[in-house]
């Protein structure tokens, strides 16, 4: 009785500061300290909210960015991650093309955008690019590090044991590096999100990234604000789901 | 090369190893039979290890030859199995998995076949991390033996058991090595533990072979023997050399 | 609640004794910023003038809403979106109508030859600019439905790119971008805004700031006609001024001078109709969420 | 001899990548296959490069940033770097703080400028708070990973021979954690100048990503190649400094 | 409590350990008196080192109680010192730091002292997975020693080591233990260097004391004597208990 008390304490505990500021915020809006004109009440945005879904356009948006997100989750992540392999094993593929990627991964997706357009047009293959952008270099840096800080010992024992290939790999080399690449994978769960907001600056009519740039000219506080919960909600989310993960593969660590 | 002289399965020549500039293995010269059964013994910090991951080849050596059956060794040796001082169980792969590692085909039933040889195949569903060291020690064993390699190479494989459990560890190894006729190579720290299993046992000091005694006793043998005894205390007494003190402490 | 600006107590305080001027590159008030004159005459009320860029009217009309400036210049519907969403904001004057320069880009050989021809074609423009209107407008015009063709809601410098690229089958801009576009990428201009729209420059201010500072205001917007006039007069030191400061070639720059006239309005009855048009238009495309009355937010 | 032209080749083979694309780039853009009205020639944006630091321009814009981008690193990092510590090895404040920030980590930049703005106005305290919080997340998750991840057995080895508080942290946690927290650093020392782009839109009239946004506003499309090729040097220059440190605090990994 | 019993320094109390469900320490009692040498033995597996580390408040016991001179023990033993099973050198520290873990003031000097005790003055400057397995644990050593501290806990610290230099360690730890009056307990596989050091040897078996047998040789104690030679044989008939055929290989 009193653990089952004390877990269900454990898991309300995070959401104590997110509920906290909520309350705060929607009290301050009360007594107008914060003025609803700069800063809508959490009701407001609520109020917002509710009427986006009832029209089917918030759901639509989501939908949208979500089928966006995942697909450039997909590219980007398998590609960050086999980078990352081969970079990380293969000394020569190391040299010829980390520096390259060091330098890829430090330009801005806002001013690549024109050079976007160039390559894919306007439509949803340069969206896709950007996310799948985003996403490849945190996962390539995290699965790079992972394989790099695998114990040599054990790969040595590996090799001494018959292992080569795929099998060295799967056997020692991944499972060595994995924690270090859910790190880079719960990184880019987030980062996936991220990048919408620049990519469907692009000629998009939907997508949660287009409903918070679009209420942004617009000057639609509740539906900035909106958007701003939704994408933390969305992180919340990501980690969730990295979180599983990381407990479902790495059960040895105690 | 004589086409009549028997070729060693394991040929060392002029063997030489250093560290940063420490040399550690200065021209070893060994010569180990297809099947025979050598140990090695020395102090701490004497190169026995490094010796065994020469000849595994999981070390580069600085002068001199490796020849596995009078091939010239060169990077990984793949007939070799070694089983390292420090176990190296992969941690995230549980007991058995471990010590299926690189085997084929029907792995399962042979990886639990070796466990029960070493007395944890209750224990194969655990994690390496649950384990005690002796136990860790003897996954590492299993490991090694299950693959009944042509070339056994064991790096202190009994240091963490007690009397009873070395005593049976030592008796499986000798009956696996019996049967399979492993070439094997074992290092160790305890002198009767060498003179009771190696057909050979090698003293190493100061980066070279300083002793090199055959043991011609009959198996299995017994360590009451006085022969037996009389052998320990000659390569006991050659390790502890002029230090008359010491060697009558150990000595009994 | 009226007072939406005075939570940003030290800003308030310090518009007393100075203001703060948002000002985009591409608008007028790069001319006065130039010229300098305005900080002599303020000088004489004591008053200082901090000069704030921007690149993009949203960004400065944030900037406003929060009383981070006073005053400041944006394009026709950035007002119109901050009085919808109940900014302090005031209409302060109106800039002369910029009709010419702005228009519906079609590149060369293009198969449009007509606003009927834009059935189906898919157009490029910014989604609640002036330019939007201005296409609304002309579908209006040519007797189509805004659902007849294909929106690609595009920033200017985007969309300059699917233009070259023939991602976009027309481009709906205004100026320089409209004479870059003409000159160097030899796109023709089917049609200019002529009656169509207006597209005037906005002067707006922070509401709680031309409540207390209508004099100030007066002494900036009669500066801004000075330096309109200047520029009007002289279109080559205009040129000259400009066109290194936009990195846009003297050519087009100057095509784009010489076909805007410089100069400020006041806020007429026909202005405050050919907002109130804009701000229904959007309304009806479900730009702003409810109806509002333009008049409100004009400063008399 | 040999073994220096080796070393020397070594050095080489990291930018054949990037060198045989300018080199390419810049044919097809001479023979025309490439037209330079929408990408200019490898000459034409060394040319304009030319130009922009003759002015000045171009090192004024790189110092401003530079400035921006350093105070910004050191507030973020420092207090990722704190907070990843905290919530690496107090259960509390993890339970607490870290489902926060994580929600926080997900919010994109672009559409938290308007209450940035509200909060912190438009001058540099706002820049600066976007770079700092755009800095943060990487160390934060890189140094909680790195905090979690050293080996229990160490930190109890530790604890058993009398060390608490902070010479446990500094003699087995720190230098435990100290290679992912390095992967964090190399990470946010990207990010540093990424964040820039989005933080020089709010009322600037300098910085690389002021130059850069302004360029894409007005498509002088050399100026946005000579940006993105700043960017990724930067990256570059990043990653060395990264590299530096990892082999100067990390000797021990041989 | 009596007022004048004799406090014992450590006391275990029908202590209860178990992981999961399996009970590996089932009611152990023991008072080890201020500087005491306790050697405890016992099968691999059989809870020696969850015995220590249950002394070393490390691990959390099910049941009974753990007093240190009379005050329960709660979380940490900090007037204890274990030297792990595992050897535990941080890897970024080099040698002489990984001694002198832990120690105040002139930390550098009595570091360097103990390095030169255990031999291995002159590798003070090196990365640890520069040493040999046996150096390794001599390191371990050293930082178990140098700390003096009430309570001396040693699993299996000399198990890496050859004949001499084991030889030589356990003589630094006797002499250690005799200068400065450490309540020590070591855990070993080799009986006759519990014989040889301990003032009373404990055997574990199935979760148990199954032998408490003090050992009143005079110190230093000669392994060829007919008594050590008897205890010892005593001690290991029990651990191997009916099973007779063994034991006769063991004993000499
Ligand atoms: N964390 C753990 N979880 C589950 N079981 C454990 C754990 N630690 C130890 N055990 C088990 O408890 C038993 C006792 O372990 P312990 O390490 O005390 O043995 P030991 O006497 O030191 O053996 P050895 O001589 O082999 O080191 C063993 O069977 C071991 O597998
Ligand atoms: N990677 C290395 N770098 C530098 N020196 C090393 C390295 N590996 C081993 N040595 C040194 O080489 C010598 C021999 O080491 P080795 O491990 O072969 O000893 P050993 O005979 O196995 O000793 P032990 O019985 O203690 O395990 C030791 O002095 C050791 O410190
Ligand atoms: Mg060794
Ligand atoms: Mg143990």
């Amino acid at each position: 009785m009193q653990a089952r008390f004390k877990a269900g304490i454990r898991r309300m505990i995070p959401w104590a500061l997110p509920v906290l500021l909520l309350v705060l915020w929607q009290l301050f809006s009360w007594n107008g300290v914060i003025s609803d004109r700069i800063l809508p009440a959490p009701s407001d945005v609520f109020t917002a909210a509710i009427e986006l879904t009832s029209t089917g356009e918030l759901t639509d948006h989501i939908s949208i960015s979500l089928g966006r997100a995942t697909l450039g989750f997909l590219i980007g992540g398998l590609l960050g991650f086999f980078l990352g392999i081969m970079n990380g094993i293969f000394r020569f593929s190391d040299l010829l093309l980390d520096t390259s990627i060091q330098m890829l991964r430090n330009i801005p997706h806002l001013a690549l955008i024109p050079l976007v357009i160039l390559w894919f047009g306007i439509d949803e293959t340069s969206k896709i690019f950007l996310v799948a952008l985003g996403v490849l270099f945190p996962v390539y840096i995290n699965t790079y590090h992972g394989i790099k800080n695998v114990e040599g010992d054990l790969i040595e024992m590996g090799k001494a044991y018959g292992l080569r290939g795929s099998k060295l790999f799967f056997s020692v080399i991944f499972p060595g590096a994995l924690s270090s690449i859910l790190v880079g994978i719960r990184f880019s769960l987030g980062v996936m999100w991220l990048t919408l907001i620049v990519a469907e600056t692009i000629s998009a009519h939907s997508g949660i990234g287009y409903m918070a740039m679009n209420a942004r000219e617009f000057m639609q506080m509740d539906v900035i604000v909106l958007s701003i919960l939704i994408y933390a909600l969305f992180g919340k989310f990501s980690d969730m789901v990295a979180k599983y993960m990381e407990e479902k593969w790495l059960k040895w660590k105690t | 090369m004589k086409k009549d002289a028997r070729v060693p399965h394991i040929h060392l020549n002029q063997l030489k190893k250093s560290f940063d500039h420490t040399v550690v293995l200065d021209g070893i010269n060994l010569k180990v039979n297809q099947g025979e059964f050598i140990a090695i013994v020395g102090k701490s910090g004497c190169g026995k290890s490094t010796l065994l991951r020469l000849i595994a080849g999981l070390e580069h050596y600085n002068e001199g030859s490796i020849s596995i059956k009078d091939k010239e060794l060169a990077g990984l040796n793949t007939q070799a199995r070694i089983m390292f001082q420090d176990g190296r169980l992969l941690p995230w792969k549980r007991v058995l998995e471990n010590v299926g590692l690189g085997l084929k085909g029907d792995w399962r039933q042979t990886a639990i076949a070796a466990l029960r040889d070493v007395g944890l195949e209750g224990r194969m569903h655990d994690w390496p991390s649950k384990l005690s060291g002796g136990q860790k020690q003897r996954v590492a064993l299993a490991r090694a033996l299950v693959h009944k390699p042509e070339i056994l190479l064991l790096d202190e494989p009994l240091g963490a058991l007690d009397a009873l459990t070395r005593l049976e560890m030592q008796e499986l190894i000798e009956c696996i090595w019996e049967k399979e006729k492993i070439t094997t190579i074992l290092v160790t720290h305890d002198v009767e533990e060498a003179v009771a299993l190696a057909d050979r046992v090698i003293l190493i000091e100061d980066g070279k072979i300083v002793l090199s005694k055959n043991i011609n006793l009959s198996r299995p043998r017994q360590k009451t023997q006085q022969v037996f005894v009389n052998i320990s205390e000659e390569i006991l007494s050659r390790i502890v050399d002029p230090n008359e003190q010491n060697l009558r402490l150990i000595i009994k | 609640s009226q007072d939406g600006g005075t939570q940003q107590g030290k800003d308030a305080m310090s518009s007393d004794k100075s203001i703060r001027i948002g000002y985009q590159k591409n608008g007028p008030l790069v001319i006065l910023k130039s010229l300098g004159t305005v900080e002599k005459e303020l000088e004489k009320k004591g008053v200082k003038v901090e000069w704030k860029e921007f690149q993009a009217g949203p960004a400065l009309m944030e900037a406003l809403n929060a009383g981070s400036i006073d005053f400041g210049r944006t394009g026709d519907s950035p007002p119109i979106f901050a009085q919808a969403s109940g900014s302090p904001i005031v209409y302060v004057a109106a800039g002369y109508s910029k009709y010419e320069g702005s228009g519906i880009l079609i590149p060369k050989n293009s198969p449009i030859q007509s606003l009927a021809d834009l059935k189906g074609k898919k157009i490029g423009f910014v989604k609640g600019s002036s330019s939007h209107y201005l296409l609304v407008k002309a579908l209006e015009k040519a007797g189509l439905d805004y659902s007849d063709i294909t929106p690609a809601y595009l920033q200017p410098g985007d969309a300059r790119v699917a233009f070259e690229q023939g991602s976009i089958d027309a481009w709906v801009t205004w100026d320089p971008f409209t004479a870059d576009t003409q000159l160097n990428s030899d796109a023709t201009l089917l049609v200019n805004g002529e009656g169509l729209t207006s597209d005037r420059d906005f002067f707006v201010a922070n509401a709680n700031y031309a409540k207390k500072n209508k004099e100030i205001l007066e002494i900036i917007v009669n500066q801004i006609q000075h330096s309109s006039e200047w520029a009007n007069g002289h279109q080559k030191e205009l040129v000259t001024m400009i066109a290194p400061l936009l990195k846009i070639d003297e050519k087009s720059i100057e095509m784009a001078v010489q076909r805007r006239e410089y100069g400020v309005d006041p806020l007429t009855d026909e202005i405050k109709k050919e907002q109130q048009a804009k701000a229904d238009t959007f309304y009806h495309l479900k730009i702003i969420p409810k109806e509002i009355h333009v008049e409100e937010a004009m400063m008399d």
